[in-house]
Order: C-alpha cells, then structure tokens, then sequence
C-alpha cells in the first residue's frame, strides 16, 4: 500500500501521470496567474525550447483589441495540447486545447488583447515544450467619438 | 437561456474543418454597463469537440476569448456523415451544445 | 522615406487583420435568430412576417434584398430592407410605429428585431447582383436627393458625407475611407452590409451605419425609415450596382 | 457676406442632373430630422460657408472665398498674451473625439478628434491622413508670436484660412475651449512636446 502510494506520487511529481480531472476541469489556479511565467508553472511548464514547427498566424497590428484572430498549428510530432498566453494581459493565460486521437494540433479563435503584447504559443508533445512567439500591436480604429 | 450556436464541418483536403459559432458576451468583469456598473464575470470555461461520441479536442478557455466565439479545428480520419458535437460550459453552470454531420 | 514605409505596412497589415476577422465573423448567429423573427407571430394580428412582401411577392426572400431600395407602390415610396420590414410590422403585425421603432439598434447584449431580420433576409440573396430599383420616376428621384445629401455640409462642424468620403487613399485613424459615389468604391462596401462588427460585437445595418455617421458629422437625428437616410442608402446601392452581393459581412 | 453670395448666383454653373438645390435638401433634412440631445434643429440651418460649400463642391471662385474668409477671421477672438499653453495637456485633447454629437452630454469637455485625421506625435500609430501630417510642426516652424496666432486661429476657425476646409471650426463651434486651443497650440510648437521630437 504505502509503496503503491510512494510510487504513484513518485509518478506525479516527475509528471508520469496526470490527475484525470485536471484534463476535463477548468485550471483554476493557471487562469488566475497575473504573470505568464506563473500561468505556465501552474501548467506545469518549465523550460519550453523554440521551435520553428509551431506557427502563429496573427495580425501585426490589431485595429482593435476586442477581436484579435489567430491562427495556430503545430507540426511537432505527437503534438497532444497547444497553450495560448498573451504576456500583458491582466491574466495572461488564454487557452489551453488537448488534442486526442483524431484532431490535428490546430485552432483558430479570436481573443481580446488589452494592449500591444507577445502572444506566445506553447506545444506540448511527448511530455516536452515547445514555444513560439509573435508580437500583435493593438490600435485605435474609428473616429472615438 | 443561451443562445444559439451553429456548426458547419466540411470534409477538405485531408482533414475535415469544423467551425462552429457560440453565442456568448464572455464578460471580463472589468466592463460596466450603461449604468456605470460592473457587469459580472461571465465566460465560457470549457468547450469539447466530439467525433462519433468521442472527445477529441477538449479546451480549457478564459474570458479573454471574444465575445461571440467563433472557433475552427481540424480532424483527421472522418468521413462524410460522422457525427461531430461541439459543447461549452461556462462559469454560471450554464451550457450549451449543437451537433451536425461532416458535409 | 522610413515613415512612409512604416506607414504602408501598417496598413497592409490592417488588411490583412480585417480579412482574418472577416473569416471568422459570427454574423450567421444573427441569421438563425432572425429566422425565428421572421417566423415568429407577434402584434395586435398576432401574425409572423412571412406573408411581407419585399418586391419579390409576399414571403418571397431568394434575391429579394438584392434588388432593394426600390418604390412600392402599396406605399407610394421608395423603400429600403428596413423601412420596407417597418412596413409589414405596421400593415400586417397591426404594431404602432411607436412600438416597432422603440428599439430598431440593438446592442451588443441585446441585439435588436430588426437588425437580426436584416441578417437573415440580406443572406438569401447571396451571390445575386445588387440590382437596386432606378427607373421609376420616384426611384430617381431617391438616388438624386442621395447624391445631394451626400455632398451637403450641415451640422455643428460643417461636414458632408464627402468630407471623410470624398478624396481616395485618406483614412481616419487606421481605417481606409471609401470614396462612395465611385463605383469601383462603393461596390465592395455595399456588397457586404448588412454585417457584424467586431469593434462593438453588434449586428450593424445600414441604417445604423447612416444614423452613426449623422451624429458624427454633429448633426440632430435623422428619423428611422425617413427618406433623407433610404436616399443615401439608395444612391450608394445604385452606385455599387452590379456587384454581386456577398454579405452579411464583417466590419471592424 | 451678402454680397459674396450674390456674386456666387452669377459665377456658380447650375450642374448638368436634375438634383435639389441646397435650400431643397435642407428642407427635407429638417423634415426628417428630429433634436436629440444637445443636437438641435439650428444646426441643420446651412450658414454662408457650408452653402458655399454645398454649391460649389468644395472649390468657391476664390472672390467669394477671400470674402467669406475675412468674416470669418473676425470671429476669432485672440486671447492676449502667450498663445502656447501645456502640451501634456494637449496630448489627450488631440486624442479624444468627443464632444457635440447627441450622444455627448452637454457642457462635458470636447476633444479637438486631431488623430483622427493627421499625424502628430510619432508615438501614436493610428492616426488618420485627411489632413496633413503634422509631425515636426513646430521643429521648422518655431514658435513665434506669429505662429502661435496662426495655430491658434487655424484650430478656431479652419475656415478663415480656407474656405471649404474640411477641418471643423472648433473654436467657433463650441467644441473646444480657448484654453484647450492654446494646450493644441503647445503640442504642435513646443520643442519640448513628441510632436516635435
């Protein structure tokens, strides 16, 4: 018992196995982060290399924050989730997809951005991360009367 | 009571696209209405996208996706007539969810 | 030189945000919901709207905004999609002109009857020409009270429609300004309104488009439906003429 | 000012298609037109430059414009003294377009809507491009008694310089007050302001 236990713990903090619920739930704790570098902690992401297999289509500049669309994919083999952060946003974390067996690594979505920032798209494949990163300045449209 | 989504899932080359629009204001709780008050935090938290009864993208979202959300994805291996159901869930409990046949 | 480089990219890559948000617009939300408005019974007659008729005959949609303003003679006027849907509330509903134009723009939360009509009928024509009426005598004269308006400055700083639509290549902030009494301007425009616009999440109709370019200009309100805002509509729809239509759209 | 429209009844061509006449179309605008808010029937009463401007698209016999012009220069009242107020104020003037439409609560501080159409500071991307660049303004320029009163009266009445300018008479207008003119004065032609970086 108390070795099955010591092992499965073993298991979950080398990042084995995953608490099932965590897939399905909401990740409470990773969407309240103010920082992205807490954000992807509470994801349980440390170091992500750069990768040129992760592509982010974005505007450069968004005529308006309300509505910034991007296009993400990934070509990095065995691709299992895709992790949206928007650095200064006041939660940076934006999304989080997991991909099953059936559904290619891409998405598109529109998201709202309070203000020029890095986007930074993160992979997940094979219990690795990888990260890609592209600037949106966000402006003024109309007249703002 | 939510209001209405729709679907299209089209097969293309080597993938079908699903597209699918929700109707949802994804408040941020940062907003005040046309009485200076803050309207509260209301967004979708989860959607999933099913292939025959089997989740095959599941999305874990925050408010700072836009109001109204449009999303597309891409699955591989299906074929004309498979069943695709897409389904959210949002902060107050309440959930929505729209199905059609790949086309 | 820098600048004028920095400024051109700038606003190719604002093209390029605009043609990404277009291609995920939720505007087909506003078209299932106007579908059950169009289907729905309401009124003193308690009846739907599918017996109104939009020139193609009664209940006829297929092309139908395609072909619109034009003069209907139960009415004696020219007419556009909104004033026309205006029509039928009053004839066929039995509703007051109080009741049907108590909230004809909607917002974000709650977007209006007649903006999501709109949404739905403008769909159903769809890949047809913009083939607005232009011979009857009244249809004439609608597109030339369009074209004076356009170029009428009124109001508390002196503006026309030309003002911010009169020269090519100018903008105001980022956004490109169609110079709208020329064709090869107007018809890339009107061929997509009605449309959703991101800026404000709302459905926005051309007669909101009218109304929100009048209170800018520092003017009093033009009146829902009036003649003063179906003959500009009329006169930019008959300039676009031709074109195929290919809304509702997406605006920014 | 009388005088100038008469000479314009001569010089004006009637144009080619049958189209209403200024004082047609006003007209109907007041019949389909309803006050809202702080927007009152008055301002649909065309005055002697937007008549003008109405008949000749934009391009008077340049008799009438200088006419026209001298009256309205004698509707700008010059403060005494420096015309140069604080461009961190002024800043957020050119920013804003706020002000006089029926959604504007009266009496609230109006925006002079500058970005709107020229580009001032370079730190402000999105600006518009119907009016001139504005960037530099005061680097070439200086910052003069004579150039001070030039902005100034340029940002009251447009129209005492140009005729059918398309730039509001914000001054005359009530859009702005004279000391917001003066803060605009300062950002174009202070050393000091991003305008002139």
């Amino acid at each position: 018992m108390n070795t099955l236990r010591r092992a499965l713990l073993a298991a979950f903090v080398i990042g084995i196995v995953k608490p099932l619920a965590a897939l399905a739930a909401w990740n409470k704790e990773a969407f309240g982060a103010k920082t992205a570098g807490d954000a992807l902690k509470s994801l349980g992401i440390g170091n992500a290399a750069p990768s040129k297999d992760l592509a982010i289509d974005a505007p450069e500049i968004a005529e308006n924050g309300a509505v910034v669309p991007l296009e993400i994919s990934s070509a990095i083999p065995g691709t299992t989730a895709l992790i949206v952060v928007a650095d200064n946003n006041p939660f940076p974390l934006i999304a989080r997809f997991d991909f099953k067996e059936g559904a290619l690594p891409f998405v598109k979505v529109n998201v709202k951005m309070g203000e020029t920032s890095d986007v930074r798209v993160l992979a997940e494949a094979g219990g690795k991360h990888y990260v890609a990163t592209k600037e949106v300045k966000v402006t003024i449209g109309g007249c703002g009367g | 009571m939510p209001g209405p989504m729709k679907m299209r899932a089209t097969l293309g080359q080597g993938f079908t696209e699903v597209r699918v629009l929700m109707t949802h204001p994804m408040e941020t709780g940062q907003r005040k209405d046309s009485d200076g008050k803050l309207v509260p935090l209301h967004f979708i938290q989860n959607v999933t996208v099913k292939l025959n009864g089997r989740p095959v993208v599941e999305a874990q979202i925050s408010q700072a996706v836009s109001r109204n959300p449009v999303f597309s994805f891409r699955l591989k291996g299906s074929a004309k007539g498979d069943k695709i159901e897409v389904s959210w869930l949002d902060n107050q409990g309440e959930s929505n969810s729209t199905e059609a046949a790949v086309a | 030189m820098a600048c004028a480089a920095q400024a051109q990219d700038a606003s190719k890559e604002i093209q390029r945000y605009r043609q990404m948000i277009s291609e995920g617009s939720p505007a087909e939300l506003f078209e299932l919901e106007g579908e059950t408005l169009w289907k729905k019974a309401q009124g003193p007659q308690n009846v739907s709207l599918e017996k109104c008729d939009l020139g193609r005959g009664p209940g006829l949609l297929k092309g139908a905004y395609a072909r619109l303003p034009r003069y209907f003679k139960d009415a004696d006027r020219v007419m556009d999609l909104e004033t026309r849907l205006l029509h039928c509330m009053l004839t066929l509903q039995g509703r007051s002109r109080e009741e049907a134009t108590k909230r004809v723009f909607g917002t974000a939360d709650q977007p209006s009857e007649m903006e999501s009509l709109s949404a739905y009928i403008a769909a159903q024509s769809r890949g047809m020409k913009l083939d607005p009426g232009v011979a009857h005598p009244k249809e004439k004269q609608s597109v030339d009270l369009g074209r004076a308006l356009y170029f009428h400055r009124a109001g508390a700083w002196d503006f026309s429609c030309a003002s911010c639509h009169g020269e090519e290549g100018k903008r105001i902030r980022m956004q490109d300004l169609p110079v709208l009494y020329k064709p090869e301007h107007a018809r890339p425009i009107i061929a997509t309104w009605p449309a959703y616009r991101v800026s404000t999440s709302q459905f926005v109709t051309l007669q909101w488009r009218m109304n929100d370019c009048y209170r800018q200009m520092r003017t009093p309100e033009p009146n829902f439906g009036s003649e003063t805002t179906v003959a500009l509509i009329h006169f930019l729809t008959a300039t676009a003429r031709g074109e195929t239509y290919r809304g509702p759209g997406s605006k920014r | 000012m009388n005088v100038a429209l008469g000479l314009l009844g001569a010089l004006v061509a009637v144009p080619a298609w049958a189209e209403p006449t200024p004082a047609e179309v006003q007209k109907i605008m007041q019949r389909d037109f309803h006050p809202r808010g702080q927007a009152t029937m008055e301002r649909l009463a065309q005055d002697g430059v937007q008549r003008v401007c109405t008949e000749t698209r934009d391009k008077p016999p340049a008799e009438v414009a200088k006419a026209l012009e001298a009256d309205q220069m004698k509707t700008i009242a010059f403060p005494q003294g420096s015309l140069m107020g604080d461009w961190k104020r002024g800043e957020p003037i050119a920013q804003s377009g706020r002000g006089l439409t029926w959604a504007d609560k009266a009496g609230e501080p109006g925006g002079g809507s500058c970005y709107n159409c020229h580009e001032l500071s370079p730190k402000e991307l999105s600006h518009g491009t119907i009016g001139p660049s504005l960037r530099g303004f005061g680097r070439t320029r200086g910052a003069s008694p004579e150039i001070q009163r030039y902005v100034y009266g340029k940002i009251t009445n447009a129209k005492a310089y140009n005729l059918c300018s398309q730039m509001p008479r914000l001054g005359l207008s009530g859009t702005l007050t004279p000391e917001q003119i003066k803060d605009l004065v300062a950002l174009l032609l202070d050393p000091a302001s991003p305008v002139n970086e």
